[in-house]
């Protein structure tokens, strides 16, 4: 088979760069939280390719994906549960009006 | 036995300091017994000395009972000690008058038993330096010397009396004088301090027997600089240290108001002994380490030793204060010590300059006799009637006729009257000085001129003229000199008249150490 | 021009599409469903790239929990789905060219390094990959100390969500 | 016992009197003079042994008596001292033996003892007489007992231990001792009655005047000692080394380096210039111009004291040392040195003499006199008349010591007059208060009549009249006439004064109250004076002149013959001449006649054509040295030493010092530690970052995504950066 | 494998700390007695390292080292050679003395000793660690607790300002030296942070140069080192009396050790080429920090300056670069440590009793307080280098090392402080001892406890003992100066 390791890594750059837009722009909190989501697979795939293509005997790609699955299933959890009792106390969800930190 | 022989000089140096634990440890209250202990114990320290001197064979050359301990060995200097008759002749000295003035501070009460720690580890301090022949060791001694001394006359000093430094700047006068004592003769001896280690550096040892014959061969440059200047440089500091402590004019502002406000037996051990040190320093260190050096500026020092003969003598007769005239008495009589060696320095190996510091030897013995003497008698006097002003006396005489004699025999010592010690050291610096320094000798005689002058008006204020009713009765009568008091003077006196009309059993020990110096 | 890069082009434009329709969509509940779609995607990449384990856990994990925890929350927030008018910021072009940006970067980046269009190397026959990964997850040579963490990290988020999301008697 | 070691212990009673009296017998009066005149009269019996055996010695001159012993280590030798009675040792030692023991007789009755202690004496001022109530009940003043009796004895134990120890040592050094050892004495004893202000003072004077002449002996006995490198009379006087010493220059140098100035001084020779170093000390000790000043002030001692140190023995003492060292004089080549000394005395003797003329004091007077004779015999040194003046030491000592006695004696007698009287304003010591004392106290009288002709020279039968011939003689023959002259002058002087002394005390009728009262003192007074008068007239017999008309070689001219062998080279006795005869006789009676004649009806001091304030006020001489000396040395010593230079200069400094030190610990502190290192530097930089935060802080909107989209942006940023630089 | 002295002595304060902190805030003796305990096991154990310390062998001994991460190179590296087992001893001392002076500490004492013992193990972390990183690590970990010791239980008028001001300081200068020893790492090319490899790693002379001083200075900025060192006497006034002993008697050789161990031992050719600075900044330290202590009317303004000025000489002993200076500057440490350990443990004392500082204000204490009297005096003798007690044994080979280098003139003018030292101890120990004591006193002072009395004896002894027995502590000094210098090459 005779795919070039590049075209992961380049699918999984623009991958990136579209969740980081995401993050960036959206006012929803669940939707950044879903941007944050895009970047972590682009990262996962990167893990992955490098592991086929690199040294399929080593497992520290496909360990390290593994990890990333957890920890964005914590952080889903968690960010979901914060966004969620925010919204009990201020009845939105928009990021712009979660800015208690202002100075 | 031969433990003893073998360590005698490490006992007598150190049992002091062991006694002055003793002291620190007894019960509080017991006054006559803490006073007893330590004049008790401080005997030891003389009688071993005399064994020494017994001991001592004065046709040996070169140190003998000579002991060496490690003790920094970083810095390869060794608590390393010995004596020769110069050395002897102090550490007699001060093993005899420490007992003395500790029998003579038996009225104090405040404090004894620091104070007693205070004089006995004084002792050890003065011993070391006379016996060290570490030049570190030597330094040790000499700056811990201070610190009882400092403490004695702050703490035990006389309460009244300020001194005004400046405008507005009042300060109690036995702080002002401790402090002055203290202050001065560290800042003098940073000199000493700083040649100390610049030796060290150079030639990694402390020996002072070693280190002579290296530093007087040194040449070339040193520190970038010829090593001509820096001899020159480090013998002035040396002299300086000494001189302060000596003290020689213009650096003895310190003494007359260190003695005045200090206790008694402070004065007797500050003027018997403590100005010792420095003139024994000149002799141990400055004339074997800078022979060219000291000769080549023993005109400059003869004339700072005139100027203490003669200015210590006018200040002295300027005095209305009985102790301070007596304080600058010991500034003259010094500087005749200064111009021995002075003299020696400049023509050394010579008759004359052997006969010049025989003089300057025995004259720093003789006026630890004298002097000592005389600061007790007007510490008598003071604790009696609280008052040091020549003024308030006046035909005490009657009063105390016992007293009045010793007193005047006492003055007479130090006025150097023939048949009394001093007439034979200052004799002998005056004939050892004459071919060498003739006309500073010639001034000199200005200053022995007037040593007469002042005695004879301290005798004139105390005892003579009309009699000052206000002693003469009532709560102010004056009381008789105590039994004690006679105790303190009579070895002093003893010593005195026997030096005067016997010299040769001292002399011939100082002789030979002064033969060897060169 | 193989078959199967025909099909990982067609799986990756899938993904991109998919991925570009979840930042943009003004309703969230189709942003969630778009991003099962991207979600499933990389799925068939992990498959291409015969980590099957991986696949499988792609598709249980991601699709079966996130996504749907993502739809939950949707339904659970709802006061409007669909957002206030301006689904995304004022300054969209900014994050826009940001994002490019860093793209490129990326690309002038990953393009630099040596051999990268190399063809993946041969995998090990002998051994079992899946079995090889659980090894290496739980061995102390191999990863078993920030597995451990991992878990602790979900077990404290586990925790954490369930403090956080529970309804507190006070209030 | 071997002679020399007999010697030895001459000096040792006395001091061995003092100590025992000092430590032992001091509350015991009679045990005191008990021990103290018993030592004496050991002594005496010493010396006179001694003198004998010195007697019976063939060529005594070459063969003295002498034992040194080493007493200083100096290098690898000793500094020996030793005793040695040569011919002139004897001779002094003769005379020091016979006045002191007389003194301490005298003493004891001088000091009333065996009074009744005084109602209201002091010690420490004289005893002012007791009240006793005979056997009727009457009550009268008696004169009461010195109350520091035993002291008393104790010093002039100690002093004659000075002078034994002067006459007997070998060498300069133990001379010094003796020395000074007779100056304490002599302080201590003027100043006995210490209560007196005038006598505490006068004590002091004399020790300080004195002082002032030792200090220059001191030197030149360094001098002489490094120069010979011994001090023993037998080293020194060798004859290689004595012309060694004279003819090398004292102050080449100072001559070469300034020439033509001070030729004089520059011409001295080493034997010169320490000859005269020495013979500074002569003049301190024997009063001489212009030392002169101490010696009547010191009459405010006890009469004793007066007669015995100053007559007797120690202004003796001064002369005796010059005598020693005359060949050192002599050696001088320059001569200088003797001239100076012949000037001096000649000086002194006339100078003195005129002032005597002018005293009412009768001890002042026989004090000036006392100064004027040791001018005679200073001026007899500096014209070479080695004998001439050793004579008239001895004769003097003895008639001067006889006269001071008998003024004391006479004093003594006044004073009874005054506790009779009890009008304690009269001054027992005025000769105006006197007069016709001879009916009174006859012993007394006749022996101040002998001791006053002899002082004046009364020609043949006293012993003055010879020495002071020979002085005379010898000025004239060896041509000094300015010397003769001088001398002769005062000589007359001296018989003037003397009569009128005697005229005014003892002639005439009393003029007070007190001098009719006055009476004979106890034997234990009049005794000593039989006994000096006996040598004041038979002493001169001892020095007649061979060629003296008549009397010449009746006796050998024992003393000349003695005494001159003490010197290497024998010197010549003048030849006869009738001039200088002539001329002491005219001068002795023609004196004498004079002061009869202008006194013998002085009633009281306003009569007297004499008392010119310049004399009368001695010349001024205390006024000048008070004003020159005395005040700016204690201006000196306590204002411009003390209070200026200690305290003001150097004190000034070291605290100028300190003040700098402390001022610069706040300069550093307030000037730069606080406001450059703490503000600037420390805090300054903390402010900084505070106020920009508070600048920066306007970018924390609080909005997560903006804080992403400025990392983004910086990322961004420092990618294109690390490509475009570093890259 | 012997019994692990060091990482027990490091963790041990910790350990005790979380024990204590356990403890319920009431339980006041237990926590003092717990403290007094752990501080005395730590005595004891920091005495027989010291004692088990081999002078002969010299080099580094009890070392111990354990994997931290492997993949960094950072480890958990033990060890104390001849400069730094005096300092485990000095930190023994001065936390078993400072629980004893802190005895009477009524306000949270539980957090109090916490952090105290926190500190210490930082303390103790630094002085022992070969380990780059960790030694930044333990560095950290002793400088926060100040922070809050001096906020919380210090001078109510500066404590915010001194604390704030301290951590700043301190903080900017561990980051700079951080920055130089990440460089350090990275450059080595070993990716280690074991000292001992590094100090092996042949960085080249001008990097050397370049990196000498950020390192150098930003430790010397916890060594108070002029131009920096005013956070210091801020600190020490603020600071209550036990963490001004640790400030002054161990936090500022924190400074001074880490300096040398970093700076000068990792890059000797850099240490070479900056001394002259270094030595002028020491030098301006002496004479500067003497001179204003002598004016300074504060009892505690007074000692801080003085430490400036004595720091100064460890400066300057180690900017010699010579036997002689680096003995001195050895020695100085821990006679400085435990001089002014005394010096604020008096002040406490005093201003426990009289509530002012101010020295004019106060006098006659001898009477009530005869032992801290004493202990000043001796506090005192030390420091202006009187011989018989440590400071003269410390500060002669200093001076000497100074004239051994091209600098020696620089010893005369730093002699000058002694003498200025001299004065204004003298002064204040006359001043708040003797004399009359002022009315408002007389009565209110209560005498000191015997926990008291045991901390000034024991320092009191360690500064006499010393300066009788230089043998006591030299040796030990020496062999750590032998092995710089052989990094020095002899230099």
């Amino acid at each position: 088979m005779s795919i070039p390791l590049s075209w992961y890594l380049v699918l999984a750059a623009a991958l990136f760069c579209i969740g980081l837009y995401g993050v960036l722009v959206r006012k929803n909190a669940i939707a950044i939280l879903l941007g944050v989501e895009l970047m972590l697979n682009a990262v996962n795939i990167n893990l992955v390719a490098f592991w086929r293509y690199l040294d399929p005997a080593q497992m520290a790609g496909q360990a390290f994906a593994v990890i990333v699955f957890a920890v964005a299933a914590a952080e889903v959890a968690v960010g979901l549960a914060l966004i969620i009792s925010v919204y009990r106390r201020r009845k939105t969800v928009v990021a712009d009006e979660i800015d208690l930190m202002k100075w | 036995m031969t433990f003893l022989n073998q360590h005698l000089l490490t006992l007598i140096l150190f049992f002091p300091l062991l006694a002055a634990v003793i002291v620190l440890l007894l019960p509080k209250g017991k006054l006559s017994l803490i006073r007893w202990t330590a004049f008790g114990l401080s005997l030891v320290p003389f009688a071993l000395s005399v064994y020494l001197w017994i001991l001592f064979d004065p046709a040996k050359s070169g140190f003998q009972f000579e002991v060496q301990y490690t003790w920094y060995a970083a810095l390869n200097s060794t608590l390393h000690l010995g004596v020769d008759g110069l050395s002897l002749t102090m550490v007699l000295l001060t093993t005899l008058l420490t007992p003395i003035a500790i029998l003579a501070s038996f009225n104090i009460s405040d404090r004894l038993r620091a104070y007693m720690f205070l004089f006995l580890a004084l002792e050890t301090g003065m011993l070391g330096v006379f016996l060290a022949l570490d030049l570190l060791i030597f330094f040790v001694f000499w700056e811990v010397g201070l610190v009882p001394m400092y403490f004695l006359i702050n703490q035990w000093g006389s309460e009244k009396g300020d001194r005004e430094m400046w405008k507005g700047a009042v300060v109690q006068a036995r702080n002002y004088a401790s402090l002055k004592f203290m202050i001065y003769t560290m800042a003098g001896s940073l000199g000493l301090l700083l040649a100390i280690q610049l030796l060290g550096v150079l030639f990694q040892t402390y020996d002072l027997p070693t280190l002579t014959g290296k530093w007087t061969a040194l040449e070339g440059t040193l520190l970038g600089l010829p090593v001509a200047t820096v001899k020159t440089v480090a013998f002035w500091a040396f002299v300086i240290a000494f001189a302060i402590k000596v003290p020689v004019w213009p650096f003895h502002t310190w003494l007359p108001d260190a003695h005045t406000e200090a206790p008694t037996a402070g004065s007797m051990i500050l003027a018997g002994v403590l100005l010792k040190l420095g003139a024994y320093g000149f002799l141990r260190l400055v004339l074997p380490l800078y022979p060219a050096e000291s000769a080549k500026y023993a005109g400059a020092l003869a004339f700072l030793a005139v100027m203490a003969i003669v200015f210590g003598a006018f200040a002295s007769y300027g005095q209305k204060d009985f102790k301070r005239l007596v304080a600058y008495s010991s500034v003259n009589h010094m500087g005749f010590v200064v111009l021995g060696i002075a003299a020696a320095a400049k023509a050394a190996g010579t008759l004359d300059a052997n006969i010049a510091l025989n003089g300057a030897v025995l004259q720093m013995f003789n006026h630890g006799l004298s002097a000592a003497g005389m600061f007790f008698l007007v510490g008598v006097l003071y604790e009696r009637t609280h008052t040091r002003n020549l003024d308030d006396f006046g035909g005490l005489f009657p009063l105390v006729p016992v007293y009045g004699g010793i007193l005047i025999f006492t003055s007479m010592a130090s006025l150097g009257l023939p048949g009394l010690n001093g007439f034979v050291s200052e004799f002998l610096v005056v004939r050892g000085s004459w071919p060498i320094l003739t006309v500073y000798t010639a001034i000199a005689m200005i200053g022995l001129l007037f040593t007469g002058a002042y005695i004879l008006k301290g005798i004139k204020q105390v005892l003579h003229g009309p009699l000052n009713e206000h002693w003469a009765h009532g709560e102010h009568k004056l009381t008789e000199i105590s039994p004690r008091e006679i105790v303190v003077m009579a070895p002093l006196m003893v010593l005195i008249l026997v030096i005067g009309v016997y010299p040769a059993w001292i002399l011939e020990i100082i002789n030979k150490a002064v033969m060897m110096l060169f | 021009m193989t078959a199967e890069q025909i099909f990982f082009l067609l799986t990756a434009a899938v993904i991109l599409i998919a991925a570009l329709m979840v930042v943009t969509v003004r309703k969230l509940l189709h942003a969630a469903l778009w991003l099962v779609l991207v979600l499933f995607g990389v799925a068939v990449l992990y498959a291409i790239l015969q980590a099957n384990f991986l696949a499988v856990v792609q598709l249980v994990v991601y699709i079966g929990a996130i996504a749907i925890l993502f739809i939950f929350a949707d339904m659970l927030t709802r006061r409007d789905l669909r957002d206030r008018p301006g689904q995304t910021r004022f300054n969209w072009w900014v994050a826009a060219l940001l994002g490019l940006a860093i793209f490129v970067g990326l690309l002038s980046a990953l393009l630099s390094v040596p051999n990268v269009n190399r063809t993946p190397a041969a995998l090990p026959t002998d051994t079992d990959l899946v079995a090889a990964l659980g090894t290496a997850l739980v061995s102390p040579q191999g990863y078993v100390l920030p597995f451990e963490v991992a878990s602790v990290l979900l077990l404290a988020a586990l925790i954490g969500a369930v403090y956080l999301a529970g309804v507190n008697k006070k209030s | 016992m071997a002679t020399e070691t007999f010697i030895w212990l001459l000096p040792l009673p006395p001091l061995l009197a003092f100590f025992l009296i000092v430590l032992f017998t001091n509350k015991n009066k009679a045990l005191s003079h008990g021990v103290a005149v018993g030592a004496a009269a050991l002594s005496w019996l010493g010396s006179m042994i001694v003198f004998i055996q010195a007697l019976g010695v063939e060529e005594f001159g070459k063969h003295v008596f002498e034992s040194t012993i080493n007493w200083l280590p100096t290098g690898e030798t000793w500094l020996q001292i030793g005793v040695r009675i040569d011919p002139l040792g004897a001779a002094v030692l003769f005379f020091v033996a016979w006045t002191v023991l007389m003194i301490f007789i005298y003493s004891i009755g001088y000091h009333n003892f065996g009074q009744p202690a005084g109602d209201h004496d002091h010690p420490g001022l004289p005893p002012h007489g007791a009240t006793i109530t005979d056997a009727h009940g009457h009550k009268h003043t008696v004169p009461s007992v010195e109350p520091m009796y035993s002291r008393f004895f104790a010093f002039i134990g100690l002093f004659a231990f000075g002078m034994y120890t002067l006459v007997v040592s070998n060498n300069l050094l133990t001379l010094f001792v003796g020395w000074e050892i007779m100056g304490l004495c002599s302080y201590l004893l003027i100043g006995f009655w210490y209560g007196k202000p005038s006598a505490r003072n006068a004590a002091i004077k004399a020790f300080m005047t004195t002082r002032i002449g030792d200090v220059f002996m001191l030197l030149g006995i360094a001098w002489l000692y490094s120069y010979t490198g011994s001090l023993s009379f037998s080293e020194i006087f060798r004859p290689e080394v004595l012309e060694n010493m004279g003819n090398t220059m004292a102050f080449a140098r100072l001559a070469h380096s300034l020439p033509g100035v001070w030729p004089f001084l520059s011409g001295f020779s080493v034997a010169g210039a320490i000859g005269i170093l020495l013979f500074i000390g002569t003049i301190g000790k024997s009063a001489q111009w212009p030392l002169h000043v101490w010696l009547p002030d010191a009459m405010e001692g006890p009469t004793p004291v007066s007669a015995m140190i100053h007559a007797a023995t120690m202004v003796s003492a001064g002369v005796y040392a010059a005598i020693r060292m005359f060949p050192l004089l002599h050696a001088d080549q320059s001569g200088y040195a003797l001239t100076v000394v012949a000037f001096i005395g000649a000086f002194t003797a006339l100078f003195a003499a005129t002032i005597a003329v002018a005293q009412n004091d009768i001890k002042r007077v026989l004090a000036y006199s006392t100064i004027s004779q040791l001018g005679f015999m200073i001026a007899a040194l500096g014209i070479g008349a080695y004998v001439a003046a050793a004579f008239h030491l001895v004769t003097h000592a003895f008639f001067k010591a006889l006269l001071f006695l008998g003024s004391g004696s006479v004093i003594h007698g006044m004073e009874h007059g005054v506790l009779h009287t009890g009008n304690h304003h009269v001054d027992p010591q005025d000769m105006f208060n006197m007069g016709g004392l001879r009916k009174k106290m006859p012993i007394t009288f006749w022996t101040f009549l002998i001791g006053g002709f002899a002082l004046s020279g009364f020609p043949v039968i006293t012993a003055g009249f010879w020495s002071k011939d020979e002085i005379l003689a010898d000025a004239f023959a060896h041509g000094h006439w300015a010397v003769f002259i001088t001398l002769a002058v005062a000589a007359f002087l001296t018989a003037f004064y003397t009569m009128r002394q005697i005229t005014l005390t003892f002639l005439g009728e009393p003029r007070t109250e007190e001098a009719r009262h006055a009476q004979e003192t106890p034997w234990t007074m009049t005794a000593p004076l039989v006994v000096l008068a006996f040598f004041a007239v038979t002493y001169g017999w001892v020095g007649i002149p061979e060629h003296f008309p008549l009397l010449g070689g009746l006796v050998p001219n024992w003393f000349h013959e003695f005494v001159g062998s003490t010197l290497a080279e024998h010197p010549e006795a003048a030849p006869f001449s009738p001039i200088p005869l002539l001329t002491s006789l005219g001068v002795a009676l023609g004196g004498l006649f004079f002061g009869w004649l202008v006194y013998r009806n002085v009633k009281s001091p306003a009569e007297d054509k004499l008392q010119i304030p310049v004399l009368k006020n001695k010349w001024y001489f205390d006024e000048a040295y008070d004003f020159l000396f005395v005040k700016p040395s204690y201006w000196l010593a306590e204002k411009f030493t003390y209070l200026f230079l200690d305290r003001g200069v150097i004190d000034g400094i070291l605290h100028s010092v300190a003040r700098f030190s402390l001022f610069l610990g706040h300069a550093f502190r307030n000037y730069f530690d606080k406001p450059v290192v703490n503000e600037l530097i420390g805090d300054g930089t903390a402010n900084l970052v505070k106020t920009s935060g508070q600048k920066l802080r306007y970018i924390q909107v609080g909005r997560v995504q903006s804080y992403m989209l400025v990392s983004t942006f910086v990322l961004v940023l420092f990618a294109v950066l690390y490509y475009f630089l570093l890259a | 494998m012997q019994f692990p002295f060091l990482s027990v002595i490091v963790f041990l304060p910790a350990a005790v700390a979380l024990v204590i902190l356990l403890y319920k805030p009431e339980w006041k003796k237990a926590i003092r007695w717990t403290a007094l305990a752990a501080g005395l096991v730590a005595l004891v154990l920091s005495f027989w390292v010291y004692f088990a310390y081999d002078k002969a062998a010299g080099g580094y001994q009890f070392i111990e080292k354990y994997d931290w991460m492997p993949m960094l190179g950072i480890s958990l590296h033990f060890g104390v050679d001849g400069m730094s087992v005096p300092l485990i001893l000095l930190t023994g001392v001065v936390m078993f003395t400072g629980v004893l002076i802190s005895w009477g500490i009524e306000d949270r004492p539980r957090e109090f000793f916490a952090f105290l013992f926190i500190l210490a193990s930082g303390v103790f972390g630094v002085f022992a660690s070969l380990d780059l990183f960790m030694l930044f690590f333990f560095y950290e970990i002793a400088v926060f607790p100040m922070y809050l010791l001096i906020a919380i239980w210090g001078w109510v008028r500066t404590r915010e300002y001194a604390a704030m001001k301290l951590t700043l300081y301190l903080f900017v200068g561990s980051v700079i030296s951080l920055i130089g020893a990440l460089v350090m790492y990275f450059t080595s090319g070993q990716h280690t942070f074991d000292m001992l490899v590094l100090a092996t790693a042949q960085f080249t002379p001008e990097f050397q140069k370049t990196w000498f001083l950020p390192v150098f200075l930003g430790f010397a900025v916890l060594g108070g080192i002029f131009p920096f060192h005013n956070w210091s006497p801020d600190g020490h006034v603020a600071a209550p009396t036990a963490v001004s002993m640790f400030h002054a008697g161990v936090l500022m050789k924190l400074g001074a050790f880490a300096a040398l161990r970093v700076g000068i031992m990792l890059l000797p050719e850099g240490a070479k080429f900056w001394s002259p600075l270094i030595m002028s900044l020491a030098l301006v330290n002496i004479v500067y920090g003497a001179f204003i202590a002598s004016v300074q009317t504060d009892f505690k303004y007074v000692i801080g300056f003085s430490s400036v000025s004595h720091m100064g000489l460890v400066a300057m002993g180690f900017a010699t670069l010579n036997r002689d200076g680096m003995i001195g500057a050895g020695l100085q440490m821990f006679s400085h440590g435990v001089m002014t350990a005394l010096f604020f443990a008096v002040v406490g004392m005093v201003y426990d009793r009289a509530h002012t500082r101010e020295i004019p204000k106060l006098g006659g204490m001898v009477k009530p307080l005869p032992l801290p009297a004493i202990g000043l005096i001796v506090g005192s003798l030390v420091s202006m280098g009187m011989p018989g007690f440590s400071g003269f044994i410390a500060e002669f080979p200093i001076f000497r090392g100074i004239w051994g280098t091209e600098r020696w003139w620089m010893a005369i003018i730093a002699a000058v402080s002694i003498v200025v030292t001299a004065s204004y101890v003298l002064l204040v120990a006359r001043k708040v001892f003797f004399g009359a004591m002022p009315a408002e006193f007389e009565g209110h002072i209560s005498p000191i406890n015997v926990f008291d009395k045991i901390a000034l004896v024991l320092l009191m002894a360690f500064m006499i003992g010393i300066g009788l027995f230089p043998a006591l502590m030299v040796p030990w000094v020496q062999t750590g100066v032998d092995r710089i210098l052989a990094l020095l090459g002899g230099a």
